[in-house]
């Protein structure tokens, strides 16, 4: 069975699909490796390594030409052509409602497997791309806040005088939130975060950080871990209540994001406004239209004397260990999804494990 | 000294005086002991078999003291002999691994 | 040779000074075996001494008595299962107890055949029957209870202190008559409602009590040979019954204040304890079958253990305990003991939770190993601690395949010589699922909050006696 | 009323325990005002059940040596200067070794004239003289060295140790001899050659260990009152001065150990001490007029503090001491005790140093205060804990222009009730500068690395004595 | 019992579990108490005040050893009085604020 | 008497010598404080905040010609025109030998305080702007590597794979090395620390990072706290001594200076190969020609797929606390310097205290 591993094309991604080390594996499992020439360069993995692994250089066209194609982002409508009909797709497909680029692999009968659509379950948190790369984002933003901050993070009681801790607030403590919260934590800010989920409180404790109390009248738990959309009333509410905690912060990280829904606004420009000049909103919601008003998607703009940082891809900051993480998530799924025939190895039924039948795209709607 | 002491009041000074050295004598001990020092004081407390000694071997008591006194010099035994070796085992159990 | 009373008295202080030397070698464990010996030292030295005395005189039944339970004594003891001690002790008490009612009763029937009665001697007699019938039931009832042979819950019945207290007196009563008059009939009485007071005061304790039981029966069996020592006028029993009577009872102090009970509860079987609202995390285990054991009770194996391995999860997040566990690691590593940190892919609840709380701590990288790496070192651990950790180390992972965490890898905790778990109640983890690794013969439960009970081990590391 | 033997001896049998139970009251800081009251009841009790025993018919000497001793005694106690309590101490000792020489002497005496010798007895007698008479003039000789009549110094002269041992074998041959005649010639040379040997055994040992000394005689003051009492027949004197024979002994070695002396040295006055490379930490102290303490001491200050202030310095990161310190911080809280983290703008090595470690260990920024905030904090706190600080602390800055830290702020540590220093030697901090603040009266160093240190604060808290 | 035993050898009991006792019972004093605790063991060794009150007040014993006496009585009772009352001045220090 | 606190024209700088709070209490001793419209700007201090705390805004000229100047960086020639003749200047001069611009200064009557002749005394530790910048620098040196490495710095085991932590090398153990320390360690990276000084080895300890042992030979131990060069046998021993451990490190931070001479050369162009690549170099010796000879001043280059950071003013990157620790420093130093008199403050004999004796410049050699 082939598998191609293509370079990412998307504008400024810097990550790959599977890193020499794991193509090793792969080959010693049978697969044969194709890998698009160049397509580790950005994220650290020279072409020699992949060789090195037992993976075949070759064109864009050859790495696409496969039974099994390994992908990080979002095919385009180009990369859906050069794609082999009949073949598999494991990848993100970052689509909610039409779209016509899956409607283009259906219809070539592909099989295609999104990986946002794991399911959060303890034995396939192996396999979910969402949390390894979240994690990563959460990691990345608070470097790029600390990066940002014309401040100290720590305290510093010097002879020349004493700097106060940064007051940092986290919005949102799913995987990203708590692993800005803990790296936050680790540069000696005075840390602070709110989730609308109410589990999340133990959790925020659980790293040292202090959680925000709000009282909403409803809780913002949803299905499968992820939040769910508060009403409008409660809404507004949270913006109220927020305010003041926000007002106060130097530095906001805002993480909160609903599936297939815009992101909740956190911080309104009013808070911005109130807020300490030269303080920093780093929103890690841009892509889904931002926590902040103000954020401009792929932009570090300064507003009010605010800095607002609105990138949308993280992880390609820190690509090496990020590909790493994504290339060991897809490794374990293929771990349940095939296994060793006479000839080579054997793709399983993908609706009998849940998890593939969870991920497997039916239609295109 | 002209008069003598009641040998009962001696016996109370003796008495006072060993309660408290059994009060001090087992503080700090590591709880990995306890029960070890639980069975040497078991043994320990087979010290009855002195006295059934004493009344399992005086003749002048007649038979049926006497078999009392068997009686009690046995079981006093059993507990004597038990107590230490199974004390020694458990202490056997100390030797570190290493 | 006939030892002079005088060169006997001077034996048997040598043979009270060893016994003290002796029960203070056993509170430490280099000096425990050599404490051992002098105890042994002393009653060779306190028989031998009693023997060349002039008192004994005829030795048919002495030897008889000494041959017969030396062996059964040493059979018993070589044969008995390690795990079987404590009914073993408790059965050695028993025979103490007996032996002591049985001088009794014997010093009243040789005394009075020699006219040789008085009230106060008739009260010493007294107190050393009673106390041994109590020490003989009591010990009886603790050994069947240890044996598996009575149900080894607590026996609650209403009005049962009352009952007690009115047994006590009502004996306490026939004693006095008894030292007034003599009467034989008094003397039985007595004997018999103290075996009675033996039974009622053991039934109610639960089996969870019972090794500071049986340090109080063997606080008990000392006073008793006091009291023998009084009647004889022996200045050697008068000393080893008092030194084990109150040794004994500090024992069962420190014993219950080390498993965190009162005294008071123990000896008082359920004097108002569990009298709160729900069940204490201890019983429910019990109910379920899981062992609980206590702070000690896992510092005993790992202060000598060779390797011990850390399972840190949520909970040690929760308790915030990793500044404690690093001095745990620490001391453990003082003692020479070899330390490892297991971190499971997905402890806690976000990637490297463990990571981050562990270096905080400053816990060296190379004492922290990935699952991949650790699993193999599991079945060469002599203790692992599983700190607030739950589904990581869920057997069900592998073997229950309707659970929800099945096919997860987990750490394999369970395949180590001990595994003590820390944390607060019998509820499960994130994924739900009841551990069982919780029902496996080498897991024990020690519950409260992980920061405290790593502290209490700590504290337990360092105390040790001066 | 006059009490029988026995009455007599039940009242003795009292004021023993009494006796017993003061001397552990003494030994912690919330029982010892108890204990003291304990001792002075059984000595009132031992003294009056003396007086009504039958063997006192004539009181006039009585009464007006105890009024006299009562007056001269209170006086003494009363008047004396704080600082110069060990002298007095010392004088006291030697007034029990003249009266255990007088009584010895004067029961000999009376006993001839009764007719009533035998060897046991003047054994007995022999030995409460000579050991009465070394601690008298034992005891003198301490006195003059205190107070500064003798010079302090150590004296060492060849063959010191066998001159003192010809002379007590001399003693020892003539006890022998008084034992089997009965001469009242040997009795007064031995007890001259006794006198002598207490001169010669003390001369030699210098100032600085004469605490130990001092707590040696009374030993020495207790085995003479216990031989007195073999001579008396009396248990009670045999019983206390086994007590203080004994505990006397024990003390002057747990005193040698907290000041890392050898115990052989101190007896044998220079027995090849100061033979190896550096003094103790606490010897040069001493040598300073530094007081040093234990960690026992600051505990005992800390546990009940309003508020205690930590000023943390460079020692504490070298001794990585923040996890510990943070553990101290929850102890205290746990008791009530308001703690606050005083940071100098330079303590450390880097700026922000301690500010990165407290962090590390998790302290609440709330807690950690700077210089000016925390200043005028210092007055109203109970205990100041100064953590391998030096110069932040040091009043030189402020007071000693020639010093190169003058003019620097610091934090004004010595103006709290009680300061402790925890570090490891007397040697200076970063710029070389002794510490002012070592000579203040309410400060004392506690020696040893700041992590152990601090730990074993941290036990003591936990613990809490038995 | 018969025979009396020799009352050196019960005094010789007390005396050794007295040492046992004397042994234990200083062991854990805080380093702040060690001159207190001199002082009252100080205190407390005045115990040979009775030793000195039978010899002074036995009339029968001659007016020599009266005066023997009376000089121990007088050099006890200072150490005794003094010996108090100075382990109660240094403990007063002890106390603490609230 | 008038202080005067201009803008920094120096390109890239953000710092201003002199913050609202610190304005606040000169003018509280009777200063009159003339601020340079927009001078705090960079840093995060607008000119309202000035005039709040009682200075006069003025231009350019205005804020030079004044009794007391306070900068933060060297003038240049065209600043020393607009300087009162007579006047104090007190700030860098970054100068070593002839110096023109000196030389006009001091030909022009002024007297000239060099805040880098500050002795390195425990009274004056509150008035040296070296280390107060320094310690700046050494933090943000990290918050950069970090920023700029493909992988993470803490350690994380997670169920994507573990990534191991960075192993970070710092070389210099002085001000900004301990802080660079210091911050690494927080992060969770693995942190090894080399300096020639002797008395580094326990300061490094006691930071919990590791120190590295070379043999050199002789000790590096300068005068006044600073090191001293070291001869060229020991410099070539230094160099291959740390050559492996250089090369076996992911991140390496260089402090290493001697005062007006060349930075030691203490990472080789052999050792910048030898490394993984993706590893970052920063070094914080670029000004004074760099601790390794690849690094370009001011520049981000990357040569053999390492990354090397030759940024050479790292306090800019943080002005709000740098200026504050700056305006605190020199605040400090005018205590020793002023005392209350009649007419506001008066200058004292700056030749009597040692502290200004050592930092007034006599001549421009
Ligand atoms: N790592 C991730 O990224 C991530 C993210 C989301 C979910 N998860 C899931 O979280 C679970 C992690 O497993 P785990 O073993 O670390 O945790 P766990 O299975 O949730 O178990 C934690 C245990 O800690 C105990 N505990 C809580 N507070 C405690 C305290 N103060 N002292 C002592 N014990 C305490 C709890 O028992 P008591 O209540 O009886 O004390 C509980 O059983 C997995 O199921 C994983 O799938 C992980
Ligand atoms: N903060 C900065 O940026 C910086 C930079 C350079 C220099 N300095 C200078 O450093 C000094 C800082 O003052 P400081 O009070 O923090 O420190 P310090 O004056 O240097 O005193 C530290 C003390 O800690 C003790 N110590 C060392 N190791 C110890 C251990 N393991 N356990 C217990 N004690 C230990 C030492 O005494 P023993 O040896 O007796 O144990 C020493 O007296 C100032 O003079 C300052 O000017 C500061
Ligand atoms: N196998 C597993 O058990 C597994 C795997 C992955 C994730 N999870 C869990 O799922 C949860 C969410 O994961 P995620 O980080 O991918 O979520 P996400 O990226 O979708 O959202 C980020 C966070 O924003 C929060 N949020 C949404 N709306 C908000 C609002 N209005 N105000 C404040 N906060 C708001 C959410 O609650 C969530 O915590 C986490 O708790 C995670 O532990 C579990
Ligand atoms: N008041 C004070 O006491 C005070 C004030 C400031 C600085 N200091 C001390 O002065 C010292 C140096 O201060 P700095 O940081 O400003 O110095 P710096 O900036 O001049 O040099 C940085 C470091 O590089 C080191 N170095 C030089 N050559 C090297 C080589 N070949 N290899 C490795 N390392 C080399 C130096 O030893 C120094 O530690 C520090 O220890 C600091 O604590 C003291």
């Amino acid at each position: 069975m082939k598998i191609g591993i293509p370079s990412e094309t998307c504008p400024g991604e810097t990550r790959v699909a599977s890193i020499p080390e794991v193509v090793k594996k792969l080959v010693g499992k049978g697969f044969e490796v194709l890998v698009e020439s160049g397509a580790g360069i950005a994220a650290g993995f020279p072409d020699a390594e992949y060789e090195a692994a037992g993976a075949r250089l070759t064109d864009r066209a050859g790495a696409y030409d496969v039974d099994l194609l390994l992908k990080v982002r979002r095919p385009d409508a180009e990369d859906v052509e050069a794609m082999r009909a009949g073949g598999l797709y494991v990848g993100l497909l970052e689509s909610c409602g039409e779209d016509a680029v899956l409607s283009a692999m259906l219809a070539k009968g592909m099989r295609v497997l999104g990986m946002e659509r794991m399911p959060r379950t303890s034995r396939a948190q192996s396999m979910d791309v969402l949390s390894s790369q979240s994690n990563i984002a959460g990691y990345r933003a608070t470097i790029e806040a600390a990066a940002r901050y014309g401040r100290f993070f720590p305290m510093m009681m010097t002879s020349a005088g004493s700097a106060k801790p940064a007051r940092v607030v986290v919005l949102g403590a799913g995987v990203a939130g708590l692993q800005a919260i803990a790296t936050a934590r680790r540069l000696g800010a005075d840390v602070h975060a709110y989730d609308v989920r109410p589990e999340t409180r133990e959790q925020i404790l659980s790293l040292g950080a202090k959680p925000i109390d709000l009282d909403l009248g409803e809780s913002g738990a949803g299905e499968g871990g992820y939040a769910k959309e508060l009403s409008d009333e409660a809404k507004a509410r949270q913006q109220a209540a927020l305010g003041d905690a926000l007002a106060k912060a130097h530095v906001i990280i805002t993480t909160a994001q609903i599936p297939c829904r815009p992101a909740p606004v956190l911080v309104t420009e009013d808070v911005v406004q109130r807020m300490r000049p030269g303080s920093v909103i780093v929103d890690l919601a841009a892509a889904s239209g931002g926590n902040c008003p103000l954020t401009v998607a792929d932009e570090v703009v300064v507003r009010h004397n605010i800095t607002l940082v609105g990138f949308t891809n993280y992880p390609a900051m820190v690509p090496a260990d990020a590909s790493a993480f994504y290339a060991r998530n897809l490794l374990n799924l293929l771990d349940i999804m095939v296994s060793p025939g006479e000839a080579g190895p054997e793709l399983a039924d993908l609706t009998q494990d849940d998890i593939t039948a969870a991920m497997l795209v039916e239609s295109a709607a | 000294m002209p008069e003598a002491l009641d040998p009962s009041i001696v016996a109370l000074y003796v008495f006072v005086l060993a309660c408290f050295i059994g009060y001090w004598v087992v503080w700090g001990v590591t709880p990995s002991l306890h029960t070890p020092l639980v069975a040497l004081t078991n043994a320990i407390s087979g010290i009855v078999l002195i006295g059934a000694l004493l009344v399992a071997g005086d003749p002048n008591a007649g038979i049926v003291v006497q078999f009392f006194g068997f009686l009690a010099v046995l079981l006093a035994s059993i507990n004597v002999f038990g107590g230490f070796l199974v004390t020694h085992r458990m202490l056997s159990m100390f030797k570190k691994k290493k | 040779m006939e030892l002079s009373i005088n060169q006997q008295a001077l034996a048997y202080l040598l043979s009270a000074i060893l016994f003290i030397l002796g029960l203070k070698g056993l509170t430490h464990p280099s000096t425990a075996r050599r404490g051992n010996v002098y105890g042994m030292l002393g009653m060779l030295i306190a028989i031998t001494a009693t023997l060349m005395g002039r008192d004994v005189q005829s030795y048919g039944f002495i030897i008889a008595g000494v041959a017969a339970g030396a062996v059964i004594g040493s059979i018993l003891a070589a044969r008995i299962q390690m795990t079987a001690m404590p009914q073993l002790v408790a059965a050695l008490h028993s025979f103490v107890g007996m032996a002591a009612v049985l001088v009794g009763i014997g010093t009243f029937l040789h005394h009075r055949s020699a006219d040789l009665l008085n009230p106060v001697l008739m009260a010493e007699i007294s107190a050393g029957v009673v106390i041994g019938a109590i020490t003989f039931t009591g010990s009886v009832i603790a050994f069947g209870k240890l044996q598996g042979l009575l149900s080894g819950a607590q026996v609650k019945f209403a009005g049962q202190h009352l009952l007690n207290a009115l047994i006590g007196l009502l004996a306490v009563a026939l004693a006095v008559h008894f030292a007034m008059t003599g009467s034989l009939l008094s003397l039985i009485a007595m004997t018999l409602l103290a075996l009675t007071l033996g039974v009622t005061l053991i039934i109610p304790i639960g089996g969870a009590d019972m090794p500071v039981i049986i340090s109080m029966l063997n606080s008990y069996s000392g006073w008793a040979a006091a009291a023998t020592g009084f009647t004889l006028h022996n200045n050697l029993l008068i000393i080893v019954g008092a030194l084990v009577g109150c040794s004994g009872a500090i024992l069962s102090f420190i014993m219950c204040r080390a498993m965190n009970r009162s005294i008071i509860n123990v000896i008082f079987g359920g004097f108002g304890s569990e009298s709160g609202g729900g069940e204490s995390a201890g019983a429910q285990a019990a109910e379920k079958g899981v062992k609980s054991a206590s702070v000690e009770d896992a510092v005993y194996w790992m202060e000598d253990a060779g390797k011990v391995i850390i399972v840190p999860g949520y909970g040690m997040a929760v308790a915030q305990a990793q500044h404690s566990l690093k001095e745990l690691m620490e001391l453990l590593q003082g003692r020479g003991v070899e330390v490892k940190f297991a971190i499971h892919p997905v402890a806690g609840r976000m990637p490297g939770h463990m990571n981050v709380l562990l270096a905080e701590a400053d816990i060296p990288y190379d004492n922290v190993l990935e699952m991949d790496e650790i699993n193999p070192e599991f079945p060469s651990a002599d203790v692992v601690l599983v700190v607030g950790a739950n589904d990581v180390v869920n057997p069900a992972a592998k073997e229950d395949k309707s659970s929800p965490i099945y096919g997860m890898p987990i750490l394999e905790a369970g395949r180590a010589r001990q595994v003590y778990f820390l944390k607060r109640s019998m509820r499960p983890g994130y994924s739900g699922v009841d551990n069982l690794l919780f029902y496996q013969d080498n897991t024990s439960l020690v519950f409260g909050d992980a920061k405290d009970t790593i502290e209490g081990m700590n504290a337990a590391l360092k105390g040790g006696g001066h």
